[in-house]
């Protein structure tokens, strides 16, 4: 069920160059039941940032009611969820959306997880429910460049993982997709989270026989109310069906939606 | 909370808080945090004849204490408004208001005539203000002798009251006000949103796909309260007023310049919980202040 | 600083920045803040033929990022005005834009003729736009041939090259645009404020003694954006854009949006400092962004 | 000189109910030179509230760069200003105005210091600086109640000080004009602050030959630029004529201002 709560702080650190990791605990904990979920939240009750901010959900500890986000500090927003300090109170509304369907993917066959920047986060909880499920992941993290990149040591714990960046300073020189055709990797079911044009190009890989992927969009209300945030199916005969990033996603079998 | 039944045409109001069109959906998404019941009324997204995609994304974006929208109407058209979504919202202790739109006379008239048959609908709000398509909408709500033919037409077929939706992008709004006044209608809902626009400094393009949109939100409010002040002392309509609602105190605000009752939109996003909280703080409010009934502060402002 | 240099009519200007009329005064307070040499240009506060008091207090109210005036044209009158205040302004190496007001054609003529032959005062604006005087004002700026037909007369008198300051308060801003440029405007500045109202819920009465006032500040920038982008496309006149400017990024929207130099007004009451903190901001600003000269910017965002 | 400057708190008390006492610390300070001028401050830089806000200087301390200030925090801009602790910065825009002018009392007069409510914290410093020239001070203190009421002892360390209260749970029930003519309290010389009402009534009292009072009006600038806090002067014949609160103001000898 969607709730509001005002969680509690309990860490905020600086993982890499404007990437934060924070970790909140609360009673809406108990609702996160799935990866690739996300929350809406709000710093504050001032007016300016007005509308609230989705950040995915990127570890869930549901023993010590905590969940863990990273995000960028970008715009308002986000730098203003930057200054809060353990102990502080953040506005959750969440879990919201449809997240990533961990049982597609059966004991013993092979994940390709692949993400792109602040599209990293959520692979994180998906791989480690994975890997509990028996299943072998893949993970393939693109990153503009050395200082941008973070949580390469926690996926590497999981698994396989290979690093691209834009500039070559980390890991291998160019985008995931690049990675992915220089190593030729191949899996039963892959799963992508990142920039449109990204998704597009991992969409068009070979690597798996299908897969899902999650979209960014401006939300509104963030639960399907406002239809800020709707794009095309790819098949639409009609030209008015549309799907709702936030209600419907942001999750989506790789192909559903018109990128 | 007899301090807080409202009678209007067509509306026999629990309180008289209810969701702005657009910012509520169908209910369907609010109706999983709180039962829709304790609304005053609900006013639906706006209906069109024909199913609409409405305008290409980015479709919002965020302003000092304000956002922009352009939705573009985007709806599943009026065959499945009245058998889904009207009919789903029947399990409801509500009433329904139905936004109509269109882009010439002949749309408003047929969504009207066939939405205002549906039983829960009690009334009608008539979009002659929606600034983000290209034909109809606002272009019906800008000029007053169309406006008032417009609402004619539109109340020859309703069978519920009409409630005519005014755009605040005018030189004139009482005049728009009389002239919707003239041509029959129950009721004035006020304000649409004034249109604006924001561009991306890194891009240099406009932020909306659609260029400009429709701006909302508390950088309103004043706008909103010196239009409901003109309007409710030059007509004899009811207002239901709304623009920058988030607290009582712009309830109470709304009040006193001369609304009879008031919606609440963009606040919907920003706390999901904002319509119920709202109805329990605006009774605790009048008990705390001793008012009887929150229609004895209409028009306190100007009376 | 060439890259902000910019040559409008009857205008040589170190940079586009200036204050905004009735929020600079006649520029002594600021003098004593730093030298107003630095900046672009200086609008002085609306001149009226006879001296005015203007509306009794509270004159001022906040709104959400906001705020409310309704000063009612205070000034000296066009006398003092020019043996005073611009005798005053003579010191500085900054043209001085003369904001003309009034109540009757007649008296913008007197003023516009006796002000336009002060050596410091390079243009005037066409004030009719002021929401918070009974007559005149705004009814000028909100029916198309009466702004022409004063632009006409205006033109007629003035030594200088002559601006009309336009209304946001009207349905279509693009129609008074034109009819400006028809009636021989050299350029347009705007927006003015939007009419607002706020009311104290304690009281029940308007904050303003006023009642109404102009709403200005961020909360109506997204509108004034809007406006410019729209009228710089239809017209061929210059545009001094204003409305919520208070950081350099405003001033690139303004410019994306289609201004030739802009305007900044309630921020000077936020920090008193903020003309000659932007004006070096946007050298750092442009210098940055490798873009050569300011006016590369002017209506990126529909170029 | 008007500065701005971003000050340091270097103390933040709440001496009475919703009453806090201020002490911010810069070079803003050397500026002060007159008790009753008033500073423009800012909590932050957010844009709600937008507007800054004016406070009477209450205290200077120029060997610390020291000046503290006494408001009540009532609406946005004071509750934010009361949420800063010692050590955050306020944005601080003065000294502003006209002031008390000390020197109208000669040393062995007598002085009538008449405040009310957050009218009293400008008498302060006011009172400090005549006692210092040898004028002998007489306090009337007027609060709504024992709760609002602060600085007695401060003010009955300097001289003779009666307070009256309105409901009458501290000091004499009633206003500040009751206790002058209860005790028949006369002077060389009075100054006041206070709301505009009781202004009115101080200036009526015969309790002084002559005497100032200070002002308050909704401001925009702060320094006599929008013309947003005029007042009309008793005499003007004209109709035209006016002052400005903040720059020809706050204080103003009585009897100058139509109230
Ligand atoms: C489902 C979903 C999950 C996300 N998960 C993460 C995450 O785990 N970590 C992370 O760093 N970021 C994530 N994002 C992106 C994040 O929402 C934006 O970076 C953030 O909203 C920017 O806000 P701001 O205040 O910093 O920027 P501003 O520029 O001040 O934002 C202005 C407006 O634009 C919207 N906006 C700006 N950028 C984006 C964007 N990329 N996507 C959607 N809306 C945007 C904001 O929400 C806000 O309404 C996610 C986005 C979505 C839709
Ligand atoms: C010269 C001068 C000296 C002052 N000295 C003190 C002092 O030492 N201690 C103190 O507690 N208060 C003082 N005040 C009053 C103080 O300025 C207001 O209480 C304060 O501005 C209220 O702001 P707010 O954010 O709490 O209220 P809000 O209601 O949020 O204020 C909204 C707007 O109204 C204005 N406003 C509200 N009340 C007043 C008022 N009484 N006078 C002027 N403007 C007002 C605000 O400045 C703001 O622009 C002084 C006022 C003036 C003019
Ligand atoms: C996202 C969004 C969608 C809207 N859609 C509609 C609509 O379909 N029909 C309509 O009449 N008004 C629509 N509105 C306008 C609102 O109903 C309301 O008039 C306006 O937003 C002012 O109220 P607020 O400031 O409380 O949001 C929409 C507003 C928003 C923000
Ligand atoms: C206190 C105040 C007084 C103003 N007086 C005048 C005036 O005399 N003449 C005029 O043309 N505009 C006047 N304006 C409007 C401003 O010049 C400007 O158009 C408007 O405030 C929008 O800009 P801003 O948002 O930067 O303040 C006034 C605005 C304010 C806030
Ligand atoms: S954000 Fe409102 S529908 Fe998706
Ligand atoms: S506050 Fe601006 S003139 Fe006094």
């Amino acid at each position: 069920m969607i709730q509001k709560e005002l969680m509690t702080v309990t860490n905020q650190t600086e993982i890499a160059h404007n990437i934060y990791e924070m970790t909140l605990q609360g009673a809406l904990v108990d609702q996160m039941n799935e990866p690739g979920r996300f929350v809406h939240l709000k710093a504050g009750d001032e007016m300016i940032p007005l509308l609230r901010r989705p950040i995915s959900i990127a570890r869930i500890e549901p023993e010590k009611q905590e969940f863990t986000m990273i995000y960028r500090a970008e715009g308002a927003g986000t730098n203003a969820l930057a200054k809060k300090r353990a102990g502080d109170k953040v506005d959750v509304l969440g879990p919201l959306g449809h997240g990533f369907p961990v049982d597609e993917a059966k004991p013993g066959q092979t994940a390709l997880l692949i993400g792109g920047g602040i599209g990293v986060p959520p692979l994180y909880e998906l791989s480690r429910r994975l890997n509990a499920n028996g299943v072998k992941t893949i993970h393939v993290l693109g990153f503009q460049n050395k200082e941008a990149a973070f949580y390469t040591e926690q996926f590497l714990a999981l698994g396989e993982t290979y690093v691209a960046t834009v500039d070559g300073s980390l890991g291998e020189q160019g985008f995931v997709t690049d990675v992915v055709n220089k190593f030729s990797l191949k899996a039963d079911i892959f799963y992508s989270c990142g920039p449109t044009l990204m998704l597009k190009a991992v969409e068009q890989l070979q690597a798996a026989p299908s897969g899902y992927i999650s979209l960014e969009e401006r939300m509104g209300c963030g639960i399907g109310a406002c239809f800020a945030c709707v794009c095309h199916p790819a098949q639409d005969k009609s030209g008015t069906a549309y799907l709702k990033i936030c209600s419907d996603g942001p999750v989506f079998p790789a192909g559903e939606v018109a990128l | 909370m007899n301090r807080l039944t409202i009678e209007l045409p067509g509306l026999s109001l629990k309180n008289p808080v209810m969701p702005a069109s657009g910012c509520f959906g169908f209910g369907r998404e609010f109706s999983q945090l709180y039962d829709l019941s304790t609304l005053g009324a609900i006013m639906i997204k706006a209906t069109t004849e024909e199913p609409r995609y409405g305008n290409p994304t980015p479709r919002v974006a965020e302003t000092p204490a304000g956002m922009l929208n352009a939705i573009g109407l985007q709806n599943p058209g009026l065959e499945k408004v009245i058998a889904n979504e009207l009919e789903w919202l029947k399990q409801f202790d509500v009433p329904i208001i139905a936004n109509v739109a269109g882009s010439q006379t002949e749309d408003y008239v047929a969504v009207a005539k066939e939405i205002s048959r549906a039983a829960n609908v009690h009334a009608l709000e008539l979009n002659i203000s929606c600034p983000n398509v290209k034909t109809g909408g606002i272009a019906f709500g800008t000029v007053p002798e169309t406006a008032k033919e417009l609402t004619k037409r539109v109340k020859e077929v309703s069978e519920v009251p009409v409630y005519v939706k005014l755009s605040p992008n005018v030189t004139n709004i009482v005049e728009i006000a009389k002239a919707v006044e003239d041509g029959g209608a129950d009721g004035i809902t006020m304000i649409n949103t004034l249109i604006g626009m924001r561009i991306d400094v890194k891009t240099a393009r406009p932020v909306l796909s659609n260029r400009t949109g429709g701006l909302s939100g508390p950088a309103v409010k004043p706008v909103a309260i010196r239009m409901v002040y003109e309007v409710s002392q030059n007509t004899n309509l009811p207002i239901i007023g709304m623009g920058g609602i988030s607290t009582v105190e712009d309830i109470i605000e709304f009040y006193l310049a001369g609304a009879d009752a008031v919606a609440v939109g963009t606040a919907n996003f920003v706390n999901p919980f904002v319509c119920p909280e709202l109805i329990e703080q605006l009774d605790g409010y009048l008990e705390e202040h001793h008012i009887d009934h929150i229609s004895d502060l209409k028009g306190r402002s100007w009376k």
